[in-house]
């Protein structure tokens, strides 16, 4: 539906308070942050100035690029692993009843582990000299939401589809291909960007409880725990903007590949 | 209840009105700190007129911060991470160093070949990080080592990525994860290990070691705030019963330690309280009181440190407010005359057998 | 019963794997791809389901693990609930300001996901300190308070989101109908858009209770509070080197906690369910 | 007051991102109190959008509307009008009842006269024994009745009615036709009724309006000869098998096709 | 081989929770090779089921159904028929012309045969500009004609169309009904054709089957003199406004009211 529905105002002048709005919302939030440490003087010490903050970030620069390339790897292999393993699952579980039923409390369990409870077994089991733990945890947080929206996906095969695949004595294979996975498609996608920002949340904490150095994770501990602040929020904002990079392309792909998707049915 | 204590009381305190103190630590309660809460306990607090509220921390909460912050009163930490929040601009003073050494160690398996800090190059060496690992870059430095020769590995919260070869060289504290080692069942024998199926570089024996558990205080209220000070003075005596009471009473103060919320079993806690009171004890010039080559050797090591991305923990000398030892020597002398020994010169560690898995 | 023979599954995968698998794992190149077998990596499962019912240390009065866990995972159950629902009044207070305002929307949406990317764990002493100077009248902040706040902060997302799209859900014919109606607001609110949100808003408040179990349990360990599960999460990893199964303790309460917070939710769509008659029965 | 509806040179734009859309031009059109008036027209001819001006769910670019006198927007605060769309846009959450209730309930109608006047709506739609039932558990041409009694809830002397019958099978639709016939008769309420099939409006109407499209515009008003001949209430099923029926249909169709020629050419895609 | 669709002695009944659904008992119906027969009746009479019968997406529970000589299922493999339903049924990520080429694709036609086939068929339902597009971006009208050229891609001797023009309005619908005409007559297939809609019955068929629900039974079978008269291609525009279409009319309405008369009682719910 193309339809612009309930706004006052033209389509032109829209875009531009789409655009317009959050900027604006984001610099009071920072003007107000700004006047707090300089004018009210809140300590520098607490709350750094973003000014001291982008002071930081220009001189650890190449510090911060590296562990946000360590990071952001290790998201990036837990992100397509974890995406990987959820989209074969539900395969699995929308073939197989009983794999459906089977993996319904493990992956409930899956989804309500916090990370502080899986790293140390994970670095037990993998061995903390490796980055496979941080992945590892990565890929099970991107599991989950990729596996249940990828399986929400594989049921959302119509009654009219399926009976002209019947019709058309497609095998089961021709139906896979042409049918089930198209339609599944932009739901995966949709777990895929969720579990976008995740992924990196989750390879970043896992660096808080063991492993190799070097990762933004363990370059904020170090420096809040040495109370340089400033530099603790300039790899906070690194790790922000690799969480956003994240978000943003794997939101370009569903975008890109969602143009033509199905109409949800929305009649009971 | 009040305590009524052995001795004579010092200055009783009569009013009901006790003054409300904040001590922040730097870790779960455990052994590491049972004279503060000895001191808790039995009541020395409350002798001297204070309601101390003690503050345990977890993985990310930086004590002097605490302090800095004015969320606390006093706070337990280490004197190089402190150093750096002080270059940060936090304005702390050092009241009383309590641990007169360090009690960190680096363990290898006996057969690794790493005898001494020299033998790191090239090696897994692990480290907790969170400003725990200041003692091995500045060893390092010592040895013309830079961290660049070594792969540092973040430690989690026990000892199987050493156990499981992970890591060549292990950080430990004498009092806990060495014990956590010994309380480990060798899967060959069936056994615990033993003390000589390891080889322990203690950093006391290095250029770089630096001091550890201090008493922290508000450099700010110590200079003008006369009733902090008198409040200062007060605490320090309490703590210092309290160790000296978790001295001579090592069962009994581990005891009170697992009163008070340490998980760990009995035999490490013991363990814990008699290595903490070795870190303490003696103190050849009371306890508490600064020993200044200490304090040189620490900076100096602070200074060289330099971790893998380029950081030191410091860049230039501390201020003068760094330390001082006005107030517990203020401390000692008010105590001098009880029956209580201050230096530790009858320090006599005991013998704590460890059982498996801690418990 | 599928469901158990899932967890069934898993437990004869592990002590299968645990025994023909090599115990040093099994290695591609440098790269570890299946784990460890050995009693530290992969305790028995009989052994981590008796550690439970073994005291917890030597003391005298040690509890047995599993009350222990209990009594933690009772607690943290408590501050989650407390986050939870600021969560949700949080929650659906962005929700309902976004669906009043487009401009509001537009100007907040990018954000609050933004705020998702937010390595929460680094902002745990900052909570607890700035937390530690409130102090109104005889209300003074307790640090359970500072946990509770940052478990708030995970739980609120998935709600806002839930709710602003169930807000959002009436069809146009819905809500023109209440406009012929001359209904206000806050009529169209309470009559509209609060029933229309509930099939929303329930994965939402289920996700958020799961998400605030999750928050607790971190903030827990990241300030170090004591009583709650994330306290002896640490304690007990800590002792996992001398005593490999009792660390499994915590973990399986946290799933156990987390399960619970997030089916006592679903109860709450059970008395619902007459707002949920459009959902596809499954 | 005799006029129920009354349009003067009404024009209708939407703006929309690929340019200004012209819905509706230079439209006049009367109502009178109790007549029963059809809007027909090929898809995105503007029949909706005139009934939204009616309604004042959107408001006109030029012209004026006004319904009893008033303007559109007063008229809509005062609940001069019943509403019903294609679909029937029942909340799934309530019953039969508590649906049709919802109208009083929102103007504050106490609770003993609500349930009365439910009671009475119900039984003049024929589901009485369906009160406390939920809408999907009705078929469709039921659920299409409980809307009907919600749009009667208040009495209006004005219904105005969006495609209602759409939905429906031949058969149930024409059952509904008998009784929207029955129940307009009954309230003496005008009625203005948008629709694309032509017996239904020829069966239904006093006066059919054919439009046609780009800009929406006013073909034709073909007066039903049927309203004058007869009452309303005499639109028995026999009607639909006269030859006057057939005539009605085969003019209102030459009409249409006036405005939009059946070609061959497909259609435009403004009306997905 | 003279014989479309043969079903002999057919009963089909449903297992659902509630209890079993008889929905159809005792049906025999014979459709010629090239012969139009539509189906109509109420809402739930079955006409759906007895065509997913003929297709063989589901099977009877009792009698026989033959497709050319062949039993159901051999004739689905054998690709005997082309099917289209009420909603079209495309797949929305593909294009115009990939949608058309579907059935071709899954059966191995090589893609040079493909494109001109497709090219053909969109020509025919007059689409050729339109091979680019995706459904979305169609017209119902338009995404009806894409189903119904996928459905004659592998030129079937027989077409099941269930209700193919149900969602368009109605001057659409006359449209596509004259396009059917055409195309039918052009390819000579026999096509069986569910309706709600007795003017199209009657314009389309050469037999109307008229069916009665609660079970579901062939209420009467009326044969459409304008078959017998003329040929189908000559079934234009004029017939619909003369008498003897009218007479048609009637005479499937009152077959249709003698099975279930214009009553007043609501009808259940089974047709949800
Ligand atoms: N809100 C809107 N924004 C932009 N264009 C609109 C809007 N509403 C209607 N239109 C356009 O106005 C024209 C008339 O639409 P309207 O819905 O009134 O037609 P209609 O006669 O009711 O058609 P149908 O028979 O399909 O219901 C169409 O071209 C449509 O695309
Ligand atoms: N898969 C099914 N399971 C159970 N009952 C069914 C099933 N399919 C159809 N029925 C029942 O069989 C009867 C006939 O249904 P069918 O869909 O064939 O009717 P129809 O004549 O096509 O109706 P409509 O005009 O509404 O399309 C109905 O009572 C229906 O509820
Ligand atoms: C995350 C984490 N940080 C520190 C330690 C080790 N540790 C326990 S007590 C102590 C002395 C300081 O209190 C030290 C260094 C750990 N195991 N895990
Ligand atoms: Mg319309
Ligand atoms: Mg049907």
């Amino acid at each position: 539906m193309a339809i612009a529905t309930a706004t006052r105002m033209g389509p032109k002048t829209e875009t531009t308070f789409r655009i317009v709005a959050p900027v604006a919302v984001g610099v009071i939030v920072l003007g107000v942050w700004q006047f707090l440490v300089t004018v009210v003087g809140v300590s520098d010490y607490l709350l750094p100035s973003p000014a001291s903050i982008i002071e930081e970030f220009i001189q650890f620069w190449e510090s911060i690029l590296s562990a946000s390339i360590l990071t952001g790897s290790n998201a990036l292999i837990g992100l397509i692993v974890g995406s990987l393993v959820g989209i074969a699952l539900a395969a699995l579980a929308a073939r197989w009843r009983a794999v459906d039923q089977m993996s319904a409390p493990v992956v409930a369990s899956l989804a309500v582990i916090p990370i502080v409870a899986l790293a140390p077994v994970l670095n037990s089991m993998y061995g903390a000299d490796s980055q496979f733990g941080r992945q590892a945890i990565a890929a099970l947080a991107s599991f989950v939401p990729v596996f249940i929206n990828t399986l929400r996906g594989f049921r959302q095969t119509t009654l009219v589809h399926r009976d002209l695949m019947k019709a058309y004595a497609a095998s089961s294979g021709q139906v896979l291909r042409t049918l089930t996975l198209p339609t599944a498609r932009p739901f995966m996608l949709t777990g895929i960007r969720i579990a976008s920002s995740l992924a990196v949340i989750s390879a970043l904490v896992a660096e808080y409880f063991g492993g190799p150095r070097g990762g933004l994770g363990g370059l904020i501990s170090t420096s809040a725990a040495s109370s340089a602040y400033a530099r603790a929020w300039a790899y906070v904002v690194a790790s922000i903007a690799l969480g956003l990079l994240f978000y943003l392309v794997t939101l370009g792909l569903e975008r890109m590949l969602q143009r033509h998707a199905p109409q949800a049915q929305r009649r009971p | 209840a009040p305590g009524d204590g052995g001795g004579d009381g010092g200055d009783g305190n009569g009013g009901d009105e006790l003054t409300q103190v904040k001590l922040q630590l730097q870790w779960l309660p455990q052994g590491q700190f049972a004279g503060y809460f000895a001191a808790q306990e039995l009541g020395y607090f409350e002798d001297e007129g204070l309601d101390v509220e003690i503050i345990p921390s977890g993985g990310d909460i930086v004590p002097q911060d605490a302090l800095a912050n004015g969320d606390v009163d006093y706070a337990i930490a280490w004197v190089p991470k402190v150093l750096g929040s002080i270059e940060q601009g936090a304005n702390l003073t050092n009241i009383a160093q309590i641990f007169q050494r360090s009690g960190t160690l680096q363990v290898s398996w006996a057969d690794s070949g790493i005898d001494s800090v020299a033998d790191f190059e090239g090696k897994k060496i692990g480290s907790w990080g969170f400003g725990n690992e200041w003692e091995i870059f500045a060893a390092m430095a010592a040895e013309g080592l830079d961290s660049s020769t070594v792969e540092i590995i973040t430690q989690d919260f026990n000892m199987n990525a050493f156990l499981q070869g992970d890591i060549d060289a292990a950080q430990a504290m004498t009092y806990n994860e060495y014990a956590q080692l010994l309380e480990t069942a060798n899967p060959d024998t069936g056994e615990l290990y033993q003390p000589d199926d390891f080889n322990v570089i203690s950093y006391e024996d290095t250029e770089g070691a630096m001091l550890q558990d201090a008493i922290w205080a508000d450099t700010e209220r110590l200079e003008s705030d006369e009733e902090y000070q008198e409040t200062t003075v007060k605490f320090l005596k309490a703590v210092i019963r309290g160790w000296v009471y978790a001295a001579e009473n090592p069962e009994e103060a581990s005891e009170i330690t697992i009163g008070e919320g340490s998980g760990w079993g009995p035999s490490h806690e013991l363990w814990m309280v008699n290595e903490t009171n070795k870190l303490i004890w003696p103190s050849p010039n009371g306890i508490g009181m600064m020993d200044e080559a200490a304090w040189e050797a620490t900076v100096a090591g602070a200074l060289s440190a330099v971790n893998e991305s380029g950081a030191s923990p410091i860049t230039e000398e501390p201020p003068a407010t760094a330390w001082t030892n006005e107030w517990i020597q203020q401390a000692l002398d008010e105590l001098e005359g009880e029956d209580l020994d201050l230096t530790g010169e009858g320090f006599e560690p005991i013998e704590v057998e460890l059982t498996e898995g801690g418990n | 019963m599928w469901g158990l023979a899932g967890i069934l599954a898993i437990a004869l995968l592990w002590e299968g794997y645990k025994l023909v698998g090599p115990a040093n794992g099994v290695e591609v190149g440098d790269l570890r791809i299946m784990p460890r077998t050995t009693d530290l990596a992969m305790p028995h499962v009989w052994d981590m389901l008796g550690r439970l019912f073994e005291p917890v240390t030597r003391a005298d009065d040690a509890l047995p693990l599993w009350a222990a866990v209990a009594l933690a995972a009772l607690t943290t159950l408590g501050i989650a609930a407390a986050g939870w629902l600021v969560g949700v009044v949080v929650g659906v207070g962005l929700a309902l300001v976004m669906q009043r305002w487009r401009i509001a929307e537009w100007g907040l949406l990018p954000w609050i996901v933004l705020s998702q990317t937010v390595p929460l764990i680094a902002f745990a002493p900052i909570v607890k300190s700035w937390g530690s100077r409130i102090e109104i009248g005889a209300f003074e902040w307790q640090d359970w308070m500072s946990v509770a706040l940052i478990a708030s902060y995970l739980a609120f997302f998935p709600i806002a989101i839930g709710a602003l799209k169930g807000l959002q859900s009436p069809d146009r014919i819905h809500t023109e109908l209440m406009e012929t109606y001359a209904a206000g607001y806050w009529q169209t609110l309470v009559k509209l858009r609060f029933p229309a949100a509930v099939p929303y808003l329930l994965p939402a408040l289920r996700l958020g209770a799961a998400n605030a179990v999750i928050g607790a349990v971190v903030a827990e360990v990241s300030t170090g509070l004591q009583g709650g599960i994330g306290r002896i999460l640490i304690q007990f990893a800590g002792q996992a080197s001398g005593d490999p199964a009792k660390a499994w303790g915590p973990i399986f309460g946290a799933i156990v906690l987390g399960l619970v917070a997030a089916g006592s939710v679903a109860l709450l769509g059970v008395i619902l369910s007459n707002y949920r008659r459009n959902e596809e029965h499954a | 007051m005799s006029t129920a509806v009354e349009i003067i040179g009404v024009d209708k734009t939407f703006d929309t991102r690929s340019g200004a859309v012209q819905a509706l031009t230079g439209i006049d059109l009367t109502v009178e109190a109790g007549e029963f008036v059809s809007l027909i027209g090929p898809s995105g001819c503007g029949k909706s959008t005139l009934m939204r001006l009616i309604a004042d769910l959107d408001e006109p670019t030029a012209g004026t509307v006004e319904v009893f006198g008033k303007g559109a927007r007063q008229a809509r605060l005062d609940q001069e009008y019943g509403i019903a769309f294609q679909s029937a846009g029942l909340l799934p959450w309530r019953t039969v009842a508590a649906n049709v209730a919802l109208p009083l309930e929102l103007h504050g109608v106490a609770s003993a006269a609500r349930s009365t006047r439910v009671a009475e709506l119900l039984d003049m739609v024929g589901l009485a024994d369906f009160a406390d039932r939920y809408p999907d558990q009705l078929s469709g041409g039921m659920q299409q009745r409980v809307a009907i009694a919600r749009a009667l809830a208040e009495q209006p002397r004005l219904l105005l009615m969006d495609e209602p019958f759409g939905a429906l099978d031949e058969m149930t639709r024409e059952k509904m036709q008998s009784d929207l016939v029955r129940i307009s008769a009954e309230t003496g309420a005008a009625v203005v009724f948008v629709t694309h099939s032509i017996p239904e409006a020829v069966f239904l109407s006093d006066r059919v309006v054919v439009m046609s499209p780009r800009p929406g515009r006013i073909q034709e008003i073909v007066p039903m000869r049927l309203g004058a001949d007869a009452a309303r209430a005499a639109r028995t099923e026999e009607l639909r098998e006269e030859r006057a029926f057939f005539d009605m249909v085969t003019a209102v169709r030459e009409a249409l096709h006036q405005g939009a020629p059946v070609g061959t050419a497909p259609r435009g895609l403004e009306n997905r």
